[in-house]
């Protein structure tokens, strides 16, 4: 008797925590349901979209046939802040606009082993669409894909594996290299930085643009800008944090370090570690920024770091997850074409220049503009970095 | 040193009744009743089971908000995610030709990996290394699975005894470390799991590995004469990995138990001091046995690299297998039989696992929940009969390990 | 006012450790609890203090029942008890030792250092003790560990003492200067309860004499009327032989010669520090001396289990120094290990594997590095027989088995070969009476086939009985030789203390 | 004398102890790193190029205080001293100087490299140091739960799932009820695993081995699963509060010592306060001398009075409680979120760094600030960019500690009843 009452009590306890979070919270999923997997402050619900990828938005007035879709990610599993959370976003924004069925199915992968049985699972559940997360599922999706063919597949990360197959890449360096010029441009230092996860294409090829970028800066203005973290010759030597986990102090320490070193504009590529940055750029009192990646940070970060983003380089997984989806429900799938995002198609873009818009002089963004566009016509080119197979 | 802590006074117990059915029996710890062996696990089976259920249900947040307004619709929504849940696990494990392939499947290097870990129980040395192990044994057959042109008869076995002595290096490094240092092997292997880790990063992003013209860390195809044949054609995952690893299985027995090293290395790993005295070279046996552990590590390491499709290999091919592989080596008493159990039930339990998730949206982490709950039970039977209120087992509490033995 | 122990019962799986012990003391009496290892002594007295709960039975102090399985209430008692192992902590002072569990102290608990030495100084003085509260444990003799015992006995205002076979470490005159205490305690009003196997030593102090035998009591005896043959037969049950028999030595050539080794313990400290000497055929050399004085490195030495830093070690002429274990046993020699549980024996094995033990790894126990167990068992079952071990089947863990059984079992493996060198330490250490006998005849009898024994025993009428020539060891060093028919106690108990001893 | 004997007698052999051997092992090794230094970093720096050490960070009130020397005669100056040290150990004199003359030898070898890495350029000698600190934080925490554990005879190997479970436990709690609610919750979490642990290896003689595993499981699988269950639903439940620095009055504005200790959260001087406590609590007070004699000698410890059962208990929970403040910090402190398994093997490395650390406090910081110092140099390196491959200057810690604990620790020695049970009948 005793202990059922102790079991009550910790269930009451459950309850009451839920209720109090359970108010927010329903707001956030009825309004703006899916919308935002990645949010954590109702503050952000504030869906601006960003002047990149205005042309790209999807009219939701387009006339579905909702298919049932099925999302694997990679063995770093959807809470990533990176590309296995944007492509359930889209997956989810595809909810939303009718294109999938609702209550798509997710599997996480733990390991290389899960890859091939959750593949399996999503055909097994009758999925008409699967979308697989990240570099790591290519083979197992090309293998899939090719006995599969009435399936409808999107791979993030990786170029198409075949007629069924919707291959999403993206030519981030052309993004970053605007933002190295931009970062560049606004350093007071005289110093930027970046550092990575890991050094894997998807989280260095925004290190060597930016980088890059910066380079530019320096030759076209004769300026001496110098870049931490990264040397386009050197590759291999870029600075790691080893993980992805922002709780990690080596992350904290490794941003501090360039601070330390003089740095005011940094560049953290991989899921959330550009957050401890964040921190030591606040707590340090230094008048500097942060870039972000992959989705406008502005909507994907916490409020207490609003104020330090410069500009998003962003990577439109999410939207480009949804319209591939679209795609496919509307009746013309994008299968056996590899997507590969760039600054021309706009599936790669700057955000707006949010808190630091003021600090951005009007020529610098003339410049970056003419930039862009010099990108875009093939003006400005450089050894850009080899994305997905090859 | 003074005694501590011992029970009774040995020199006051007369020599002990007990009878067994022969020598061998005794020597090798089977021959138990059967009973003993099978009532406990399977009361612990049920025990976490029944605490899973209750996690489900806890963790139920769609219930949870519903719980308010309709309370009885909501504790039925949680029974039945309990029911969905463990009715796809069952499924997922047992319920087909593809789940029973699965379970042999996911079992393979899990077996392999407890092997390892035993191994190293039986001997003393606790052996946190087996991931580390996995990825050298396992970049070692993948090299000879790209660069060695063989044919198949030959390849596969090369490739395999490559993965053994590539894990043997990295284990019998830190039982050199041990012996010749006195570094304590907990400390060593774990060390040495971070370091093969960021080498493996670092060596799949070489031209040693990587395909021509590729920038991603992920190796070439690996030769079709390498790859570990599937048993029952291509679309079942299973391979023949499994027999390697019911013969490692075997193997283990007889080295532990029939083998002059087996001796030594129980020898040591139940009493050091005796060993010295009977002339075994300790020091020898740590490396020994830390190289033998850790080529079973690679053996494991060779099924994730050869035996798994799409027979490309990237980063993290060594999972969750050498963290995995502690707890079945303990569930399964240190013994190559009770590792082949419990290596196929935790193998039923995470391909089971797989499905549950995508059915009942219970994540595979459940069953690290289950795992751990399994090994607690049997390794308190105290608590399991205070539980059931049956005479569950007279076990002896199993010590593993004897401190840091410095 | 006494200490009264009732119908004590005590089961230990598979064994009545204690059956229906009643016993009782009155303060200034010293009773003597006398019995072989394993009948149930210790037992009896772990329960009064408190480490044990019996299982029937009650102990009363001035006639109020004691609460028991808490040392603490036994503490609180005034039941204080001095431990066959000494219950000090090795890395603590002496002072820490003896204020454990009743520490002065100051604000947060801080330890009041000076009150702890003055509490041991106070005690020290008043019984004439000798101790520096200071000292690390682990570095002074075990006589002065005894007395931090007795201390920390005496601190916690102890009426009845418990004495767990307080002897067995002493030399024979520390044991004089121990009796002394204990009569001082005496006087002083503390009844004493004298646990001891030794019949000479039970007749000279106690007042009383109790006998237990498996578990019983067995009757009580007035030392001032009783014989020692009395006693050992209420002992044992049987009458018992008291000298060891054998004839005389005629000393071949030397076997074993050990010239100025020098032996590091795990410390690093010098602890066999230049010894020398020489073990011939047909020769039982007994070394003497209070535990800790080197004996159990040089042991080690000479069997290959510790390196020495100098010096050497011949066997047959041949140099062994730097040889491993294993070579050294192949050349013939039977080592009987001084901790047989810790090193002798692997516990958990069973008896048939602890017969193989160091030589499993060759014929007829292994073929190649394939064991052969059905041999193993065979060649156990007929050791067993042949050396009287009591075991039901070789296939039980040794562990199962008696002190004396398992020490059994060890001699029956190093004697059941071509034995040159016989080196045994403490060969019956906790052994019964009738294992003891049996373990003497048969190093006796290596020696009567042309065998040299050396014998390391801290138990001084152990080695007075066996050996044919005495080595006495103190601090590392032979410090006394003497002819084992006409060494005396004395003379002997002296060179054990560092002062005297004569090579004659 | 017999005839043998005097064979040999002139023949003295002599080996040398254990500790001369060791001391001419090190001088060797000092010596070869003397020359390596002088080979690499004296003769490899170009001359005359200034390596400029900044004492000095943007937050500190005297600005631009710096340490410039010229790389190439740092080098070899150090050079110098190593070989120096390196014969006087081959001398085998001051036995006792041996650990101490690896430690300075080690400590100029990394002088004179950072001096050779940044020749010609400059890098902040007073960030890394900060960093050493904030990277031994969770370490040195986990090193004194162990310390906590095992001082009293009980092995804790599930420093790490109680890390874990307790950095959940502050994000989550804190989120719902605040930082206090969050900082309480995790010191509870910690505590109750400690119970856990004691109580399966107490009560039911659980093997501390196995209890430990199934905490480190336990830990894992139920934290990931709320995370991807409750979390990913709930977010505003992985949203707590930040803790941020504070920066202690002019203490912070001491010159490099500053910004080295006195301005963190509150964790890293409640670290400091932890560690001065123990040391003084275990080895001063009657707290300290019960906990210890229960890990040396238990039966000596009960025959004095003292229940060794509650000793255990109480340590152990206590150690718990000490885990569960390095799960807060890991959880509120950096982003104030929870990550599936965010520890990510730390715990171990307290485990290694308790052990390396000889089982004291002063031992775990020293062990710990090692770790750090060796993460903290590998990243102020890549970013020096000196053209090693980022895998490889991350595994460098790892490399470290092994050649610490080979090499210098050896054989330590644990509290005596480390890891027995003690079963009284």
């Amino acid at each position: 008797m005793k202990r059922q009452m102790r079991f009550f009590a910790i269930f009451a306890v459950f309850a009451l925590v839920l209720a109090a979070c359970g108010d927010g919270e329903g707001e956030a999923t009825t309004t703006t349901e899916g919308a935002e997997a990645t949010t954590t402050s109702e503050a952000m619900d504030d869906t601006t979209t960003s002047e990149a990828m205005d042309d790209t938005t999807t009219t939701e007035a387009m006339d579905f046939e909702a298919v049932k879709v099925c999302f694997v990610t990679d063995d770093a599993g959807v809470d990533d802040r990176s590309f296995n959370a944007s492509g359930w976003a889209g997956v989810q924004d595809a909810v939303a606009s009718g294109a999938a069925q609702p209550d798509p199915i997710l599997l996480e992968s733990a390991s290389a082993e899960d890859y091939q049985p959750h593949v399996e699972t999503c055909l097994a559940q009758g999925a008409e669409h699967i979308v697989t997360s990240g570099f790591k599922l290519a083979d197992t999706t090309a293998a899939f894909a090719e006995t599969n063919p009435d399936v409808q597949w999107t791979i993030i990360d990786f170029g198409s594996l075949g007629p069924n197959v919707t291959g999403l890449e993206y030519q981030t360096d052309e993004a970053a290299f605007a933002a190295g010029y931009l970062a560049a441009g606004v350093t007071q230092t005289g110093i930027v930085g970046t550092y990575g996860g890991v050094n894997i294409p998807t989280v260095s090829i925004f290190m060597d643009g930016f980088a890059r970028g910066v380079a530019h800066y320096n030759e076209v203005n004769g300026a001496s800008v110098q870049v931490l973290g990264w040397d386009p010759a050197d590759p291999d030597a870029g600075v790691m944090t080893g993980v992805f986990d922002p709780a990690d102090p080596i992350v904290t320490a490794t941003c501090e370090s360039m601070l330390d070193e003089g740095a005011d504009i940094m560049l953290p590529v991989g899921g959330a570690i550009n957050l401890p940055c964040g921190t030591a750029i606040q707590s340090r009192g230094i008048d500097g920024a942060l870039v972000g990646v992959d989705a406008d940070a502005v909507e994907a970060m916490p409020a207490e770091y609003m104020d330090l983003w410069l500009v998003t380089i962003e990577k439109g997984i999410q939207i480009q997850t949804q319209r591939s989806i679209e795609a496919h429900a509307a009746g013309e799938p994008s299968g056996g074409t590899s997507l590969v995002g760039n600054l021309e198609n706009g599936a790669v873009g700057l955000s707006e220049y949010h808190a630091w818009e003021d600090r951005v002089s009007d020529e610098l963004a003339a410049e970056v503009e003419q930039i862009l566009e010099d990108i875009k016509s093939g003006a400005i080119t450089w050894d850009k970095f080899v994305v997905g197979a090859g | 040193m003074t005694d501590q802590g011992t029970q009774s006074p040995p020199d006051e117990r007369p020599p002990n009744g007990r009878s067994f059915d022969g020598v061998m029996d005794r020597i090798a710890g089977i021959g138990e009743p059967i009973r003993r062996a099978l009532l406990l696990p399977t009361l612990a089976l049920v025990l976490a089971l029944v605490v899973g259920a209750f996690i489900i249900m806890v963790t139920d947040v769609d219930a949870w908000r519903r719980m308010g307004d309709e309370p009885l619709a909501a504790l039925g929504d949680m029974l039945d995610g309990v029911w969905v849940a463990y009715r796809e696990l069952f499924i997922g494990a047992f319920g087909s030709v593809r789940a029973l392939s699965e379970t042999l499947f996911t079992s393979t290097p899990l077996i392999l990996a407890g092997l390892a870990v035993a191994v190293g129980f039986r001997a003393g040395l606790f052996n946190i290394g087996a991931r580390g192990q996995i990825f050298v044994g396992g970049l070692f057959a993948l090299w000879v699975g790209l660069h060695v042109d063989l044919p198949a008869i030959l390849h596969i076995p090369v490739a395999v005894i490559a993965a053994m002595i590539g894990g043997g290096i990295w284990g019998g490094l830190a039982g050199l470390l041990k012996a010749r240092t006195g570094a304590h092997e907990v400390i060593t292997t774990i060390m040495l799991n971070f370091v093969a880790a960021f080498f493996t990063l670092w060596v799949l992003k070489t031209s040693v590995f990587q395909e021509e013209g590729s920038t991603i860390p992920k190796s070439a195809p690996i030769l079709e004469s390498a790859r570990l044949p599937t048993i029952f054609g291509s679309q079942y995952r299973i391979n023949i990995g499994i027999f390697i690893a019911i013969a490692a299985v075997f193997f283990v027995y007889w080295i532990l138990f029939r083998s002059t090293i087996g001796f030594e290395f129980r020898a040591a790993g139940f009493s050091p001091s005796a060993s010295l005295y009977a002339g075994m070279n300790v020091a020898f046996l740590y490396t020994a046995v830390m190289f033998l552990s850790g080529a079973l590590s690679g053996l494991a390491g060779a099924t994730q690299t050869l035996g798994l499709p799409p027979y490309t290999v990237t980063d993290n091919f060594a999972g969750n297998i050498g963290f995995d592989a502690i707890a079945l080596a303990l569930l399964g008493r240190s013994h190559p039989f009770g590792v082949l159990w419990s290596g196929l039930l935790f193998g039923a339990l995470i391909a089971g696992g797989r499905v549950m998730q995508a059915a009942a949206g219970v994540t595979v982490d459940l069953v690290i929940v289950m795992q751990s709950l399994i090994v607690i039970f049997i390794a308190a039977p105290e608590l399991v009969r205070a539980i059931f209120k049956v005479k569950a087992a007279e076990a002896e509490p199993t010590q593993v390990t004897t401190g840091w033995g410095a | 006012m006494t200490l009264e122990l009732r119908g004590i019962t005590k089961r230990f799986p598979g064994v009545v450790a204690n059956d229906d012990v009643s016993l009782s003391v009155a303060p200034g009496e010293i009773i003597a609890l006398l019995g072989e290892n394993g009948a149930g002594k210790t037992t009896l007295m772990n329960i009064l203090f408190g480490l044990y709960s019996p299982d029937e039975g009650e102990v009363l102090i001035d006639g109020k029942q004691l609460e028991l399985s808490n040392p603490s209430a036994s503490i609180a008692a005034g039941v204080g008890m001095v431990h066959q192992h000494f219950m000090l902590v090795p890395v603590f002072t002496v002072a820490e030792n003896v204020v454990l569990g009743l520490e002065p102290t100051e604000a947060l608990g801080w330890i009041d250092k000076d009150a702890a030495d003055a509490m041991v100084r106070e005690i020290s003085d008043r019984y004439n003790l000798a101790v520096d509260p200071d000292s690390m444990v682990e570095d002074i003799p075990v006589g002065v560990q005894q007395r931090v015992e007795i201390i920390k006995v005496l601190v916690r205002n102890a009426r009845y003492i418990i004495f767990d076979e307080p002897t067995a470490v002493l030399t024979p005159q520390e044991v004089e200067e121990f009796f002394a205490i204990v009569r001082g305690l005496k006087e002083d009003g503390k009844g004493v309860i004298f646990i001891s196997h030794k019949l000479n030593e039970a007749l000279e102090i106690a007042d009383r004499i109790v006998v237990l035998r498996d578990g019983k009591s067995v009757g009580e005896a007035n030392p001032k009327t009783a014989t020692e043959n009395q006693l050992a037969e209420m002992m044992v049950g049987r009458p018992v032989e008291l000298e060891v028999q054998k004839g005389l030595a005629e000393p071949g050539k030397v076997v074993l010669s050990v010239e100025n080794l020098v032996v590091l313990d795990d410390r690093d400290h010098r602890t066999v520090d230049g010894v020398t000497f020489q073990v011939r055929a047909n020769e039982v050399v007994g070394i003497a001396g209070v535990q800790g004085n080197g004996q159990t490195e040089l042991v080690e030495s000479l069997t290959g289990m510790r390196p020495s830093l100098a010096g050497h070690v011949f066997v047959d002429g041949v140099d062994v120094t730097e040889w491993s274990p294993r070579a050294i046993h192949k050349l013939g020699i039977a080592h009987i290990p001084e901790d047989r549980q810790e090193s002798g024996l692997v516990l958990q094995f069973t008896v048939a594997e602890n017969m193989v033990l160091d030589s499993y790894y060759d014929r007829p126990y292994s073929r190649g590095i394939q064991m052969d167990w059905d041999v193993a068992a065979h060649s156990s079952e007929r050791l067993v027989d042949e050396y009287d071990v009591k075991t039901s089947r070789v296939d039980v863990p040794v562990s199962d088995l008696s002190g004396g059984n398992q020490q059994k079992v060890i001699v029956a493996r190093e004697f059941d070969r071509d034995v040159k060198l016989v080196v045994a330490s403490q060969p019956t250490r906790g052994v019964d009476v009738g294992s003891i006998e049996y373990i003497h005849k048969r190093i006796i009898e290596q020696r009567d086939e042309g065998a040299a024994v050396l014998i390391v025993s801290s138990e001084l009428d152990e080695v007075m009985a066996l050996s044919d020539r005495i080595l006495v060891m103190f601090k590392g060093r032979i410090a006394g030789e003497f002819e084992g028919a006409t060494a005396t106690t004395t003379e002997v108990g002296l060179a054990m203390l560092g002062s005297g001893g004569s090579h004659d | 004398m017999t005839a043998t004997a005097e064979l040999f007698e002139t023949e003295a052999r002599v080996r040398a102890t254990p500790e001369e051997r060791r001391s001419t092992i090190v001088g060797i090794v000092l010596i070869a790193l003397g020359v390596y230094v002088f080979w690499a970093f004296g003769l490899g720096s170009g001359a005359g190029l200034d390596a400029r050490f900044n004492l000095s960070l943007q937050t500190d009130r005297f600005q631009d205080l710096s340490w410039v020397v010229d790389a190439r005669t740092l080098s070899i100056l150090v050079a110098v001293i190593i070989v120096g040290l390196g014969i006087w150990r081959v001398t085998r004199s001051a036995l006792s100087w041996t650990n101490i003359s690896l430690a300075i030898g080690f400590g100029l070898f990394s002088l004179a490299f950072l001096a050779w890495a940044a020749a010609g350029g400059q890098f902040s000698l007073v960030g890394m140091l900060r960093s050493t600190v904030l990277l031994s934080v969770v370490v040195v925490l986990g090193a004194l739960t162990g310390l906590m554990c095992e001082r009293v005879g009980i092995i804790n190997i599930g420093i790490e799932g109680q890390l874990l479970a307790s950095a959940f436990a502050a994000v989550v709690l804190s989120s719902a009820f605040g930082t206090i609610a969050g900082l309480v919750g995790a010191l509870l979490t910690g505590g109750v695993l400690g119970l856990l642990l004691a109580w399966l290896t107490i009560r039911f003689h659980v093997d501390q081995i196995i209890a430990g595993v199934v905490i480190n499981f336990l830990a894992l699988g139920l934290t990931s699963l709320m995370t991807a269950r409750i979390l990913t639903d709930v977010q505003t439940l992985n949203a707590p509060e930040r803790i941020s620095a504070i920066r202690i009055p002019f203490l912070a504005d001491i010159p490099v010592l500053g910004p080295m200790l006195f301005d963190h959260s509150f964790f890293v001087y409640g670290m400091f306060i932890l560690l001065v406590g123990l040391h003084f609590g275990l080895f001063y007070t009657r707290w300290g001398l019960r906990s210890r004699s229960v890990g040396e000698h238990p039966k000596a410890a009960d025959t004095a009075g003292i229940n060794v059962y509650w000793v255990r208990y109480r340590n152990v929970v206590l150690g718990g409680m000490i885990a569960g403040f390095g799960g807060a910090f890991l959880g509120l402190s950096q982003v104030a979120r929870f990550e599936e398994n965010m520890t990510g093997g730390i715990g171990f490395i307290g485990l290694a760094a308790m052990i390396f650390g000889r089982w004291l406090p002063f031992g775990a910081l020293g062990a710990g600030l090692v770790f750090g110092f060796s993460r903290a140099v590998q990243q102020k390196v890549s970013i020096l960019g000196i053209g090693i491959p980022s895998e490889f200057l991350l595994m460098l810690p790892y490399i470290v500690v092994i050649v610490v604990v080979a090499g210098v620790v050896g054989k330590t020695r644990p509290p005596a009843a480390d890891g027995q049970p003690y079963i009284k009948q």
